[in-house]
């Protein structure tokens, strides 16, 4: 097999376009979460702003090598599940350097930014972010678990662990999609979701008003921009991933763009509305809630 | 000077002793360094703008100001329009408020969060108790005028100033940001000694570094 | 399914009744929350020694925001000391005015003009229900449900904006001063008054349904900060956080001043005492006393004087004397203990405040074997204030 | 009040009572009987919450005025105990195993007004002040302005006056 090295300008011209994507989808999260507030919000365009002013932040200091290479992981981790699944299905142009077995690849990247973060963080030398990281990685492998369960079922469903052939295999009109056709697995899959977003009830992790604010609070500067532009790319990149293996993917950027939009509202309208769990009360809502309806789902197959 | 921060000896979870003295092992002794522009201008004013636009404040309620802080985060002042947010951590913040007195206690902490702010860094004085001791002019306990311990950019009169006072001030600031006028913190680090006197002069127990970063 | 900790590993007691903590163990870790966190209420902290995830031990520090008022109130005439008093207390700075107020007339001899005592209940409750706005927010804001504290801030302006109406500020009104009040009811007052109130009502019944009805929200609170009844005389709790816990202590009731006597209410009290009958038990107070502003408002005289006959303010002397004068604010019982000694400045103020108890001895009881997570839930629904513990 | 005076008056050698309102009456105490007198008014007098404890500095007498004040609820009544200490060296027993919030009030006074109280639980840590080095400061011969002259820069531009002499020079131009 030859490789298309056309495919790797492509692939970072989707990365581009994600990017600003979810710099705006971001604000317009936020300033749909200060409506429910009554407030207007911030500016559409805020975050670009807030990205230039800490990229030209004058000073910076560091708390060893591991504290560099934590936001690098993070962002290692959003980018890099990016280009592993197709974004746009049927575009040679967009769909990345999608192959045959990206599924587990993707698994693998949705956890890898966290590990990263656990040693940054751990490194900084901060408390809070120390016991920030430590929910967190109790919390995202209790969340984890009805994804890979529902991941699996999808898998089974369709006999493939290619992101391109599940979508193929939803084409063709809503009632093929996996939503319909394997209810349960979404449903997991959706509150796997929702523990991984950072949300109430589920923000545990960040928490400001117990441990301001978990495992970045020793971040700032250039560190805290290289966050900030993960933060803009790895949950555009993990609706992705819902959307290719759940929603029927999506065969042109507006269509990619309502799929992406309707997601992320689900976990912020979720998030607006309830106060956060405590951690190990999360960890048992998945393992009561999630992780039957994984189960289910693979029964189901 | 505090127990915790005396050299000791400690015995390590796996068994090994070693040598603990907080003072050089946990702080940086290093001074704070002058961080001049160093860019075209046309970058410097850039990132000028940009850090005229996004003003993130240290969520840290020194005195009574800072329950106009609230209503500037709700529905009727939403400062947020203007790129005004909180941020829980000085690491993050380029904005200190000294939202009105300061006590001897509170000021030991103000300068340590100013301190771990990263330049460049304002701080802005709320109410006239910053200015010249307001109220508590007479009092054994409050600081008379802050800019003799921090550098501030900006006082905003008023006891205590109402929220529509804050937001034409911060607008103010934000002028001052973008004619790149606000090197409070290049002017901290020039000064630096001289602060230092300052402070060292009204916190007695002084039992931290002389800088931390 | 219930959590039970493991509590082998707990400190051992020393001999003079301190707890062992061996820091450098690697067991325990030493957390300071605050002052400069945004899950404490005010300007304090809380030195947490945590180990694992389960708060060993807590003490308070207070002092960040101390002005020396006592001192400051000595070397002040009484009327000199009136403007300063008020900034004891942020969000419910009336009742130091009007508790000085009343200790000063108590020792002079003087008597508030019967208008000028239904105008300072109408203040009173209208700063009451300032305070339980906060509150609320604060709660729900500890536990990561934000947009509580938007709505009711967003109803707590509209209540300061009647406030800046009847009295020209925002924060500090300055408006009970010893002998009465400084001005009647502005025009028209009592049909906006109606408007903010109805919107307070409906603003509740928003947060009732998010906050108080919501299944997470009860998961963390329920059965979580329980105050035993039998620690009520030990610590000396007060306000809410006694009533939470089945007792009707209301000094409105059981002291009744300034017109309390003439209006009609009971004392909401909870039976749980937990973090959610506290906070139950404010939001129902709340309504009680937007109930209590109808009623003044029904009620009041119109016209007759606002001030007493007073001396004249440059020359005047109190008398050799001591009081107390009691009042019950959002917090529990606030008080001023006033001692004059014949000339023209105050010997000796002490305020006592409801957070002197509750944020103290109380909490540092309360805090040991919680979750961290739950510290700043804790805190909160304790309703205290800093500045009234340090002044 | 009266009867309580009486009956009280009985057990324990208390001066007269001054009463300030109908509720409210201030009795002196000698130091060695507060104790037994708190706790009978405690255990059998219903006085069971502990308003306050603060003190009072009569300078010219040379002498601490402690208060405790007592408020029995059910019968809506408060009495205030009064204890007069020595200003030289004061100490007093603590109550903190009576009212375990009176610990608190025993701190302040300790760092406010320099009076010991021996027992009582973390009496020597820093409450309020840090690093204080002066005399406490809510002593009567403290004084607040010359200290806040001698620690804090003043902004030049700020002026004072003494009410009574402004008015006077206000009211009165010529001097009346």
């Amino acid at each position: 097999m030859t490789f298309d090295w056309m495919k790797i300008p492509y692939a970072l011209l989707t990365l581009f376009i994600v990017f600003n994507f979810g710099l705006l989808l971001t604000a317009f999260i936020a300033k749909i979460g200060a409506r429910a507030g009554r407030r207007h919000g911030i500016p559409i365009w805020q975050n670009y702003i807030d990205l230039i002013k800490n990229y030209g932040q004058r000073s910076s200091i560091t708390h060893g090598v591991m504290f560099y290479l934590g936001p690098v992981f993070r962002l290692t981790g959003g980018v890099g599940l990016l280009l592993f699944v197709p974004t746009i299905y049927g575009s040679e142009m967009f769909s990345n350097l999608s192959f045959a077995g990206d599924l587990i690849l993707a698994l693998y990247f949705v956890f890898f930014g966290t590990l990263g973060m656990a040693l940054g963080a751990g490194e900084s030398g901060h408390p809070h972010a120390a016991i920030g990281i430590t929910r967190g990685l109790a919390q995202v492998t209790a969340a984890e678990l009805p994804l890979a369960l529902a991941v699996f079922a999808v898998a089974l469903q369709y006999q493939t662990l290619s992101v391109t052939e599940i979508v193929a295999a939803q084409q063709g009109g809503m009632m093929n999609w996996t939503m319909f056709t394997n209810p349960l697995a979404v449903a997991a899959a959706m509150l796997a979701f929702l523990g991984s977003m950072m949300r109430p009830p589920f923000d545990v992790v960040l928490a400001p008003q117990e441990i301001p604010i978990g495992p970045p609070t020793e971040y700032h500067s250039a560190y805290l921009a290289l966050m900030q532009t993960n933060r803009a790319i790895f949950p555009i990149a993990k609706i992705v991933i819902y959307m290719n293996l759940f929603f029927g993917g999506a065969t042109s950027w507006p269509e990619f763009a309502v799929k992406v939009f309707l997601i992320y509202l689900f976990s912020a309208f979720v998030g607006v509305c309830f106060p956060r769990f405590r951690v190990e009360q999360s960890i048992r809502w998945f393992l009561i809630w999630a992780v039957p309806l994984g189960v289910l789902s693979i029964l189901w197959v | 000077m505090k127990e915790e921060l005396l050299k000791r000896v400690v015995k390590g979870p796996d068994g090994v002793e070693f040598e603990v003295e907080p003072l050089r092992d946990y702080y940086c002794e290093a001074p704070p360094a002058v961080h001049p522009p160093v860019y075209a201008k046309i970058v410097e004013d850039l990132f000028n703008w940009a850090r005229s636009q996004s003003i993130w404040i240290l969520g840290f309620g020194t005195g009574c100001g800072a329950i106009e802080m609230r209503p500037l985060m709700t529905p009727r002042f939403d400062a947020y329009r203007y790129g005004i947010q909180w941020r829980p951590t000085p690491r993050q913040a380029n904005l200190l408020v000294i939202s009105g007195y300061l006590s001897v206690k509170t000021l030991k902490r103000a300068i340590r969060a100013y301190e771990q702010m990263q330049n460049p860094k304002y701080v802005v004085g709320l109410g006239s108790c910053t200015i010249n001791g307001g109220m508590y002019w007479d009092s054994y306990n409050t600081i008379k005028r802050l800019d003799d311990y921090l550098p501030v950019d900006l006082y905003i009169t008023g006891c205590m100033p109402r929220p529509e006072a804050l937001l034409a001030g911060f607008e103010d600031l934000k002028k001052l940001i973008r004619a790149g006028k606000a090197e409070g913190a290049n002017q901290y680090a020039e000064n630096f000694d001289w602060y230092k006197t300052n402070q060292k002069r009204v916190i007695h127990d002084w039992d931290m570094p002389d800088y931390n970063w | 399914m219930n959590y039970t900790p493991d509590r082998s590993q707990y400190p051992s007691k020393k001999a003079d009744g301190t707890l062992d903590i061996d820091l450098t163990s690697g067991k325990y870790l030493k957390l300071w929350q605050g002052p400069n966190h945004p899950g404490i209420t005010g300007n304090m902290s809380v030195e947490l020694t945590v180990c694992g995830d389960e708060v060993v031990e807590g003490k308070t520090h207070v002092g960040y925001l101390h002005r020396g008022f006592e001192k400051l109130m000595e070397r002040r005439t009484f009327i000199q000391c009136f403007p300063i008093v008020c900034r004891i207390c942020v969000p419910e700075p009336d009742f130091n005015e009007y508790c000085y107020a009343a200790a000063v007339e108590d020792l002079a001899g003087v008597k508030s003009p019967e208008r000028a005592d239904w105008m300072r209940a109408l203040i009173l409750e209208m700063g009451r229900i300032n305070s339980y706005l906060m509150y609320l927010g604060g709660q729900a804001g500890a536990l990561g449900l934000g947009v509580v504290g938007q709505w009711t801030t967003y109803v707590r302006d509209l209540m300061l904006d009647r406030f800046e109406e009847m009295t020209g500020a925002r924060i500090y009104h300055m408006f009970i001063l010893p002998g009465g009040v400084r001005d009647g009811l502005p025009e028209g007052f009592d049909k906006r008054m109606e408007e903010t109130l109805r919107e307070i009502e409906s603003t509740m019944k928003d947060v009732h349904d998010v906050m108080f009805r919501n299944a997470v929200f009860k998961k963390r609170t329920v059965g979580q900060g329980v105050i035993d009844p039998a620690w009520l005389d030990q610590y000396g709790i007060t306000g809410p956080n006694a009533r939470a816990a089945g007792v009707p202590k209301d000094v409105r009731r059981d002291h009744p001043y300034l017109v309390y006597d003439q209006l009609d209410f009971e004392p909401v009290i909870g039976h749980d005492s937990d973090i959610y009958t506290r906070s139950d038990v404010r939001r129902r107070d709340l309504l009680m006393s937007v109930d209590l502003i109808r009623q003044i408002l029904a009620k009041m005289p119109r016209s007759g004087p606002l001030m007493a006959e007073m001396p004249s303010m440059l020359h005047w002397k109190i008398p050799r004397g001591e009081t107390y004068v009691r009042g019950e604010c959002s917090r529990g019982e606030y008080g001023y203990y006033l001692v004059t000694d014949g000339s023209g400045y105050p010997r000796r103020v002490n305020v006592r405040g409801p957070s002197y108890t509750h944020a103290m001895t109380l909490l540092e009881r309360m805090i040991v074997n919680i979750n961290i997570s739950d510290v700043a839930a804790l805190m909160v629904s304790l309703h205290t204030y800093p500045p009234e513990i340090e002044r | 009040m009266r009867e309580l005076h009486t009956r009280l008056k009985q057990l324990f050698p208390l001066g007269e009572l001054t009463e300030q309102r109908p509720d409210l009456a201030f009795v002196t105490v000698p130091a060695a009987f507060l104790r037994p007198t708190l706790l009978h008014l405690r255990d059998r007098e219903g006085f069971t919450h502990l308003v306050l404890l603060t003190a009072v500095d009569w300078l010219e007498e040379g002498q601490f005025q402690l208060t405790y004040l007592l408020t029995n609820r059910h019968a809506a009544t408060t009495l205030g105990l009064r204890v007069m200490l020595p200003r030289e060296d004061a100490r007093m027993e603590s109550i903190h195993e009576v009212w375990p919030t009176a610990a608190t009030y025993q701190r302040e006074l300790r760092e406010m007004f320099g009076i010991d109280f021996p027992g009582s639980p973390r009496l020597h840590e820093e409450f309020i002040l840090e690093g204080w080095n002066d005399i406490p400061p809510y002593r009567r011969d403290f004084d607040t302005l010359k200290y806040a002259r001698e620690s804090y820069n003043e902004r030049p531009g700020r002026e004072t006056h003494d009410p009574a002499t402004h008015m006077k020079q206000k009211l009165y131009p010529g001097g009346a």
